[in-house]
């Protein structure tokens, strides 16, 4: 961390004077690649997904600046230049986040800024870079109306949006042939909250006609006690109780309704839950469905990739790598392939944002998670395969272990080319590929 | 005291502080708009601050601002710079007329919390409304000017900077003279002693109401302005630390100057991005601590520094008991 | 010729305590009436009461013959009555000048947003008001740093300001030195003529209300005990036993 | 009925770590009369606190008992000790400034406990949940509920109830009644104003942080905690009357059973509720409920 951050300090002072003296261009390293991370160190956010993510970024990139990381990434840094980051704290509201993005791109001259968790934050700074034409990768962020809504030529969003999240979780539950004939709902009231909630009922209304929607609960965002809701929700004793909440307000969540006795009652289903897992222990009842948003994790497929990253990162950071971490290093991955791919084209000069732009669309990597393909939006959105499971508590290892795990390949899951999220589920989930 | 304002001055300094912009580094265009847009809103509050009153709810007008023209461009296709930030002030303006009347009786603390309860009342419609984004909002189109739209992004920049400092800059101007007319002084009259006001036979919610009217229809170009910096908006903008920021930038500044607003609002800006790029971890910390730093050191604000020993005349440092304040009648 | 003010059976009580009781009472045009009374008699009360800070429970307040019982204080002062108040109600951090601006642009419909009070010199005639109490040379200091005399003469100016048809001086020579008392009296009684023929004052002062009164009011638990010229009205036991004995 | 009851004992529990929080936000507020931003910092601190001294004793192998009353304790502790320092070594320097200038040197206060919280205990989620099953469950209304939300009802109304009588009933507290009602009065009767600010504010930051404390063995320790439990406690404080202990208890009361309703009979109110409420009673009644009328002598 200080290593990174002494670094970019002179840069950045260098580069400042440079501009006042009107030579903004000629300030760019040149045998480094400087790349922006945004990812939440304070907040609601830090704890599941912001810090993982530092850390992952970390952790990879400190591989890659060694050459140490397996094939097909074996090669120094971005194509032999040292990567250098400036990591930003993605805290404090999309207004600010806009103001951070113009710094790290006019003032710190980064090449690339690589990161975004918030769907409102993604939402807000995908335009700015468009118009200052530099690159872009959205690393996270669920929210599908990135790319349904407006058209990028130097954004990207390397990991597929929310909606796989919920369609692959009601296929899983017909899999598994889970008895629904009535849902109550708890999410959180905002757009994370709001959207999961439709999608997931409208997949379910699809896959399980005539589903009866009993309590439907949005509590507000970080309301931490919900002795009120889990009331409601035991009172209901539906046949299953879907939930979108995550971080601090899911462990709350999971933490009061077992001593009530609502997964007794109600078969617990949560869209994004791995990141939890280690915090809660025996805390999280046995034979919860939950999901990773990829193939995440405990639930992730052996791969000489995922040995080096789930081993690495645990013996870094004491804990194994959750949903975050990898979506992280999905990202960077990607982005180093796309360099690479420039450079192989340019011969061997550090590409320019056209030519990395170029090169990033339509691209297809492997990564810990799996395959990405860069296959919506004319190739800026990714598609991945993800995986769902049930818990069972291992008190030998002191952990949550995953069973009966099944994988969804990315085309199952997630909408072809050109239909908007919402209403190809409505429409019956046409041309999924589900082999 | 009583000095002449001179005006060609005061267009001068505006004048010279938007070509200022041409020689600034990019990166610090942006910066200074939202700086000069975050001033508009804080100089409001020192506006109706003067009759004692602090709303911590000008995210309301902010945010009404904000969608005003945020809706209306969508809608209309309606992307002229000037012509949103008359909408702005407009929107934030009607809805100060509907508000002002019914808050203006009360004072102190819960004039504030009224302010920001209805802020968060607003905030939490917003987020209910899936129509315009819920809590992620939506975008809108870069602004143009006089027809002309602006490709290179440090043109863009520019225009903006000098549309906001020129607006900002003759807020400013309208606020002195306003000051020092009769009209400013009854202001403060209301604010020492809102009986006596009432008993010389002047309404003292009439005079507040005005100054709410005011402040509101800063906050909404203010609103405006922010939302083409950003060309985004959600409903963070009604949120209540988004109101108390800009409580923050106009105690920072005092008011013994309207330059002193600019200055604060510009410094708040650079110490949190600046601590922000450094100290990552604990910018909050920093910001926290500078704070305190101009609280204790500069008690009649930054403007303090330049304006030096004159009587003091401050709304904001001197302290009125709350019992008087509770129950006027 | 119908009374200035004219006050039909007012009431009021505070829980037990009653501060008008039936109390019926005619001013004529141009008389300088004292009310007197012991701590609590409901002296201040009824001045609340007439200039429409407290709410009457019972009666009628009435104006050249209308009505203003349920006024705001506002309406109050612009329909003709003033008042000075016990602890002077100014603008502290205001020069004196200031506070009388303030006064003075009162009186126009509408206050200017973009002159200051220097235009439709305003300011001279604050200026001048000033004068007229001897306090020209303190025109430009702060409120705060003027002396208890000074506030009480300043408070009791920008009541002026308005030629009310009725002024009421709620006790004008409190926290005035003995020595000073007649010459601040004098003073009053001497700028006040030109705009105020009719002034009711509230005194605890005897030798004052002798002096000064054509009339005296006596008040005891929110009646009236006597009403008469001063020299009667002094003389009246009962007035001996309650109130003027009551008086430190 | 027991639908209604639910509804009621949901409130109640609701209200019950209200009630602490916004007691002390209104002691606070009543004496020195500063709305202090910083105490949702202060419910954070003490759940943070708790959850170390859970952790600590159950490594050392101790039942959970053990561990509820040593998180009472160091709680108590290290909170007085933080206020203390807190009022002698940084608000003092404040005092006789305007209102709206305390709160924002409240509100720095908050943004620095923010990051220095972070800095001791991390981002990770810390929790410790062993006094949780301290009590059991019971069944009720066909409901189970965990006896330890139970418990803290009437571990709050004795709180409570000890403030109001601590306030009333005792020498210090009738001194620091005097000072909440008329403080030049107080000073002029040689009350040593100084000390009775530095006992209230400590007092304040005790309450805080207990009902962080109390709360601490169901959610989870993580950044951001403070900030909703701000808003919350405003509001009852707002509605109650600023610086009124009943007025904290009816506020909290109105707010938890308010919530509770909302969620059952109509969940999409629930994020409004409470700001309705305190607009409302503001619009009707600006004193909040409790505050007496502080007419004004002329």
């Amino acid at each position: 961390m200080n290593r990174f951050r002494r670094a970019n300090r002179t840069v950045v002072i260098a580069s400042a004077a440079a501009m006042s003296f009107g030579l903004a261009a000629s300030a760019s390293a040149q045998e480094t690649f400087k790349l922006g991370v945004v990812t939440f160190l304070s907040g609601p956010a830090a704890d599941s997904f912001g810090v993982p993510a530092r850390n992952g970024a970390q952790f990879v990139i400190d591989q890659l600046n060694k050459g140490s990381a397996p094939s097909p990434y074996e090669k120094v840094g971005f194509g032999g230049m040292k990567i250098e980051p400036v990591i930003i704290d993605e805290n404090g509201g999309a207004t600010k986040q806009v103001q951070e993005l113009r710094n790290l791109y006019q003032r710190d001259n980064v090449d690339v800024v690589l990161g975004y968790i918030g769907s409102g934050d993604c939402l807000a700074v995908a335009p700015i870079a468009e118009e200052l034409k530099k690159m872009l990768v959205l690393m996270d962020c669920g929210t599908p109306r990135i790319f349904e809504e407006s058209k990028y030529n130097y954004v990207f969003r390397t990991a597929a949006h929310a909606t796989m999240d919920n369609v692959g979780l009601i296929r899983y539950m017909k899999a598994k042939n889970v008895k629904m004939g009535t849902l109550s709902a708890i999410n959180q009231d905002y757009a994370w909250g709001q959207d999961s909630r439709a999608d997931f009922i409208a997949a379910a209304e699809q896959l399980y006609p005539g589903v009866k929607l009993q309590t439907d609960l949005l509590p507000k965002f970080g309301a931490g006690q919900y002795g009120t809701e889990i009331s409601a929700l035991v009172g209901a004793g539906s046949d299953v109780v879907y939930s979108s909440l995550w971080g601090g307000d899911l462990q709350a969540f999971v933490l009061q309704s077992a001593p009530r006795g609502l997964p007794k009652r109600s078969q617990l289903v949560f869209s994004a839950a791995d990141h939890v897992l280690p915090p809660l222990g025996d805390k999280m009842p046995d034979g919860t469905i939950i999901g990773a948003r990829g193939a995440y994790g405990l639930m992730s497929q052996k791969s000489p990739l995922n040995e080096w990253l789930f081993r690495g990162y645990e013996a870094a950071n004491g804990v194994y790598p959750v949903q975050a971490s990898y979506r992280m290093t999905q990202a960077i991955l990607g982005l180093k392939a796309a360099v690479e791919k420039a450079m192989s084209k340019n011969g061997g000069k550090k590409p320019s944002t056209d030519e990395l732009v170029a090169a990033m669309t339509g691209l297809e990597w492997p990564s810990p998670g799996g395959l990405i393909q860069m296959k919506l939006a004319d190739g800026h959105q990714a598609i991945q395969p993800i995986a769902f499971s049930r818990t069972k508590y291992n008190p030998d290892l002191k952990r949550v272990d995953l069973v009966d795990i099944q994988y969804f390949a990315a085309e199952c899951v997630n909408p072809p080319p050109g239909v908007k999220s919402i209403d190809w589920i409505k429409g019956g989930m046409q041309g999924a590929k589900c082999n | 005291m009583k000095k002449e304002l001179h005006l060609p001055v005061m267009i001068g300094l505006v004048a010279a502080a938007t070509l200022f912009g041409r020689v600034l580094p990019t990166w610090t265009l942006s910066l200074a708009t939202i700086a000069a847009s975050n001033a508009l809103i804080a100089l409001g509050i020192v506006v109706l601050a003067r009759t004692g009153n602090v709303s911590f709810g000008q995210g309301l007008f902010f945010a009404a601002g904000g969608y005003g023209v945020a809706l209306i461009a969508n809608a209309w296709g309606l992307t002229d710079a000037v012509a949103q930030v008359v909408i702005g002030a407009a929107c934030g303006g009607l809805l100060g007329l509907v508000i002002g009347p019914l808050i203006a009786r009360y004072s102190g603390i819960f004039f504030g919390m009224l302010t920001l309860a209805l802020s968060m009342v607003f905030y939490g419609a917003l987020v209910k409304s899936t129509a315009l984004g819920g809590s992620d909002g939506f975008n809108v189109g870069r602004p143009s000017l006089f027809g002309m739209s602006f490709t290179d992004p440090r043109e863009a920049d520019f225009m903006l900077y000098a549309v906001s400092v020129i607006v900002t800059g003759f807020a400013g101007i309208a606020a002195t003279i306003l000051f020092k007319s009769e009209f400013g002084l009854a202001s403060l009259a209301v604010r020492e002693n809102n009986l006596r006001v009432e008993y010389l036979g002047i309404s003292a919610n009439r005079v507040i109401s005005i100054n709410f009217v005011i402040a509101a229809v800063f906050a909404g170009a203010s609103g405006a302005f922010a939302l083409m910096a950003q060309r985004h908006i959600d409903p963070q903008f009604a949120y209540w630390t988004t109101s108390g920021e800009f409580v923050f930038i106009a105690v920072l500044a005092g008011n013994q100057s309207v330059a002193a607003v600019f200055v604060a609002s510009m410094a708040l800006e650079l110490v949190r991005s600046f601590s922000n790029l450094y100290l990552p971890n604990t910018w909050q910390l920093v910001l926290g601590v500078f704070l305190l730093g101009v609280i204790l050191f500069l008690p009649g604000g930054i403007g303090s520094l330049w304006i030096g020993k004159r009587r003091k005349r401050s709304t904001l440092a001197t302290k009125e008991p709350l019992a008087e304040k509770g129950a006027a009648p | 010729m119908t009374p200035v003010l004219s006050v039909r059976g007012l009431e009021k009580r505070f829980g037990a305590v009653v501060a008008a009781d039936a109390l019926t009472l005619d001013i004529p045009a141009g008389q300088k009436i004292s009310l007197i009374g012991a701590n609590g008699a409901g002296k201040t009360t009824f001045v609340n009461m007439v200039t429409g800070y407290l709410r009457p429970d019972g009666g009628s307040i009435l104006l050249d013959g209308a009505d203003i019982g349920r006024q705001s204080p506002r309406s109050v002062a612009r329909l003709g009555i003033s008042r000075s108040f016990q602890i002077p109600q100014l603008f502290v951090d205001l020069t004196a000048a200031e506070n009388l601006t303030v006064a003075v642009s009162g009186v126009s419909a509408r206050m200017s947003l973009r002159q200051g009070a220097e235009a439709h010199g305003r300011g001279e005639k604050a200026v001048g008001l000033l004068g007229r109490f001897g306090l020209a040379d303190v025109a430009d200091r702060p409120v705060s740093e003027l002396a208890g005399g000074v506030r009480k003469l300043i408070d009791i100016a920008m009541a002026l300001v308005r030629r009310p048809k009725l002024l009421l001086l709620d006790e004008p020579t409190s926290g005035v030195s003995a020595e000073e008392k007649f010459t601040t009296m004098d003073r009053v009684i001497h700028a006040v003529a030109p705009d105020a023929a009719t002034i009711v004052f509230v005194e605890h002062d005897m030798e004052i209300v002798s002096r000064y009164a054509d009339r005296v009011v006596a008040f005891y638990q929110g009646r009236i005990l006597a009403d008469g010229v001063p020299s009667h009205v002094l003389k009246d036991q009962e007035v001996r036993r309650y109130v003027t004995g009551g008086v430190r | 009925m027991n639908f209604f009851l639910t509804i009621v004992l949901d409130g109640l529990i609701q209200a019950s770590w209200l009630f602490i929080v916004a007691l002390g936000l209104t002691l606070v507020f009543g004496v020195l009369k500063i709305l202090n931003i910083a105490h949702g910092s202060f419910y954070a601190l003490g759940a943070y606190i708790a959850a170390t001294a859970v952790t600590m004793v159950a490594a050392r192998g101790l039942p959970p008992a053990v561990g509820f009353v040593a998180m009472l304790l160091s709680v108590a502790l290290i909170a007085s000790a933080v206020g203390l320092l807190l009022e002698r070594g940084l608000l003092k320097m404040f005092y006789g400034r305007d209102e709206v200038v305390l709160l924002l040197v409240t509100y720095a206060v908050f943004l620095i406990l923010e990051d220095v919280t972070k800095l001791i205990w991390g981002v990770n989620p810390i929790y410790a949940t062993q006094p949780y099953e301290l009590f059991g469950n019971l069944e009720f209304a066909g409901l189970y509920y965990v006896g330890y939300d139970l418990v803290l009802i009437p571990i709050s109304a004795a709180i409570g109830f000890a403030i109001w009588f601590g306030l009333n009933r005792t020498v210090i507290g009738k001194i620091v009644l005097a000072v909440i009602h008329n403080e030049e009065m107080s000073v002029s009767m040689g009350v040593r104003v100084n000390r009775v600010y530095a006992i209230a504010f400590a007092f304040g930051v005790l309450l805080a942080a207990l009902a962080g404390a109390l709360s601490a063995p169901k959610i989870s320790m993580q950044p951001g905690l403070s900030s909703d439990v701000i808003i919350l406690s405003f509001a009852i404080v707002v509605i109650g009357g600023l610086g009124s202990v009943e007025g904290a208890a009816v506020g909290a009361l109105l707010v938890g059973l308010a919530r509770a309703a909302s969620v059952h009979l109509m969940p999409q109110a629930e994020l409004f509720m409470i700001y309705l409420i305190m607009a409302a009673v503001l619009m009707f009644r600006p004193e909040g409920l409790f505050k007496r009328e502080t007419a004004r002598r002329i």
